[in-house]
């Protein structure tokens, strides 16, 4: 299945629900595009929820560390949400799982912004 | 019953939307080897990498050229070759995606996704031009579902 | 903007079990195709009876001995080539499996499966032995997603 | 999906609610095999319950035949439950609907046996 990124807002904190394969191609592009259009129009506090999504081959891993590291050098942070445990698996044999900064729970990546995400408010 | 290779081949030509058509084939072969989906999982990653690379550093993404993929089921072993039609490359050179300052490095890890997933990876220059790529998977134990057999008198084997 | 056919080739060893290899790659160029889920199903269908004739009547389950499939899609129609490599046949010469005296004959409807779902069917002895089976589908017209057009700088097509 | 097969009973009835491809090889095999089995310890009512299947090549469409010729023969009824449209369409092509008597409705199926089934019983 093709990726499929679903935006919600917490706040000042964008969580993309992702749904699908992120692979070489469209997945890949998907991706890198849509975080980059959140730079753009001033989001800087992104979390990429993977629970909807585990096939991930290694250019999506590439385009995770490029987003990631892109974000980083704007001024804004990039976390992982409920990585199931294949994708944790991948981080592993790549040793980028202390990398990325990732939650197993929504609240608590919610929270790890800091007074930014103290009161969820609904957005849009 | 000793039984001979079991072989499919497929050629592609070099569009990153046909590489499904030879992951799909690596889940099939997983399966008929035993694989649980867990291997089932990385075969199709490490098949998807090298698919990968032979559309885009091998051919280049220039659809006149084709990907080659062999798979080949024994008793004891799955196999898959992909080979393409670029001017290769020396795997020796590469550098390692796992040394602490090509982390950040967005690309480099489809190998190491292949050498990881597979039992054997071999990479050599193919005799008539281009890369091949070999991978090689030991079969599980058959425990419950033997390796499936084949008569040749119509049943089919499993 | 045009495009060449996009082209797959798949040779199986004459196993059943091996038949979904190909009614795979089948769905997945039907779904590039565009068609919907009922015309995936009608194709699928065809080829697979195409295929397993080929391993049965034409081959004989005689495993070293292959069945050869080639897809190929252009903007206007999926075509699907099967070639075996046995005696051959001579399609004037069946039965009508609509005659209402063969209806209860358990054989002789793979080739009205067909033609029944294919827009174009031809049966022909391969000039170098066996038997060789296109059949053609035209594309449905492309209204929301057009026919997948493929660059050629790394980006996927669709 | 390979073809599996659960049986039940009701009264002198046997319903076969089939699940998965009828296909040459397995699942036309695995067809046969079991209405053989059905006839050979004397049952001769027979249902079988398309509900979960809607895969059938002209091979498992020849295995219809055949069984259903077969249970005829040795003076029983093979009918058939539950048609998917995929199914029914093919039945239409091949111009097989009237051979077999077809059912949307299990109780309908169980009551044209007649009295065998009048006071249906379950059983094992
Ligand atoms: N089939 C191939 N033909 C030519 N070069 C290749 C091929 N496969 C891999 N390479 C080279 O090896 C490098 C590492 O490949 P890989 O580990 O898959 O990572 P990536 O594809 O992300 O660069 C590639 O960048 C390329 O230079
Ligand atoms: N590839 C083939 N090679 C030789 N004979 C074939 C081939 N395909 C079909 N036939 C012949 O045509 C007949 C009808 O085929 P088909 O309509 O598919 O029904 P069935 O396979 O059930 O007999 C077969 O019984 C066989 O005699």
């Amino acid at each position: 299945m093709q990726l499929e990124i679903r935006e919600r807002k917490i706040g000042q904190i964008v969580i993309l629900d992702l749904t699908g394969k992120i692979t070489i191609g469209d997945g890949s592009n998907k991706l890198r595009d849509e975080v980059n259009r959140l730079l753009e129009i001033g989001e800087r506090e992104i979390i990429l929820n993977f629970e909807g999504t585990s096939y991930l081959d290694s250019s999506g891993i590439g385009e995770l560390i490029s987003r990631h590291t892109t974000t980083k050098n704007q001024g804004g942070h990039l976390k992982l949400l409920k990585l199931p445990k294949k994708i944790r698996d991948l981080l592993t044999v790549t040793k980028l799982l202390g990398v990325f900064e990732t939650f197993e729970n929504e609240q608590d990546a919610v929270l790890s912004f800091g007074v930014l995400g103290v009161v969820p408010q609904q957005n849009g | 019953m000793m039984q001979a290779e079991k072989v499919v081949e497929i050629t592609i030509a070099s569009s990153l939307e046909l590489i499904d058509i030879i992951t799909l084939t690596a889940d099939h072969f997983a399966k008929l080897s035993g694989f649980d989906e867990e291997e089932l999982y990385r075969i199709n990653l490490a098949v998807r990498e090298s698919v990968a690379n032979a559309i885009e550093h091998g051919n280049k993404y220039n659809a006149e050229k084709n990907v080659e993929a062999r798979f080949g089921l024994t008793e004891l072993r799955l196999s898959v070759s992909i080979r393409d039609h670029g001017a290769g490359f020396d795997p020796e050179t590469l550098p390692d995606p796992l040394d602490p300052e090509n982390l950040l490095n967005p690309a480099g890890r489809g190998i190491l996704y292949m050498r990881s997933f597979m039992d054997q990876v071999d990479l050599v220059r193919h005799p008539e031009g281009g890369m091949q790529i070999t991978m090689v998977k030991n079969r599980p134990a058959p425990s419950s579902p033997p390796p499936a057999p084949e008569t040749s008198s119509g049943g089919e084997g499993k």
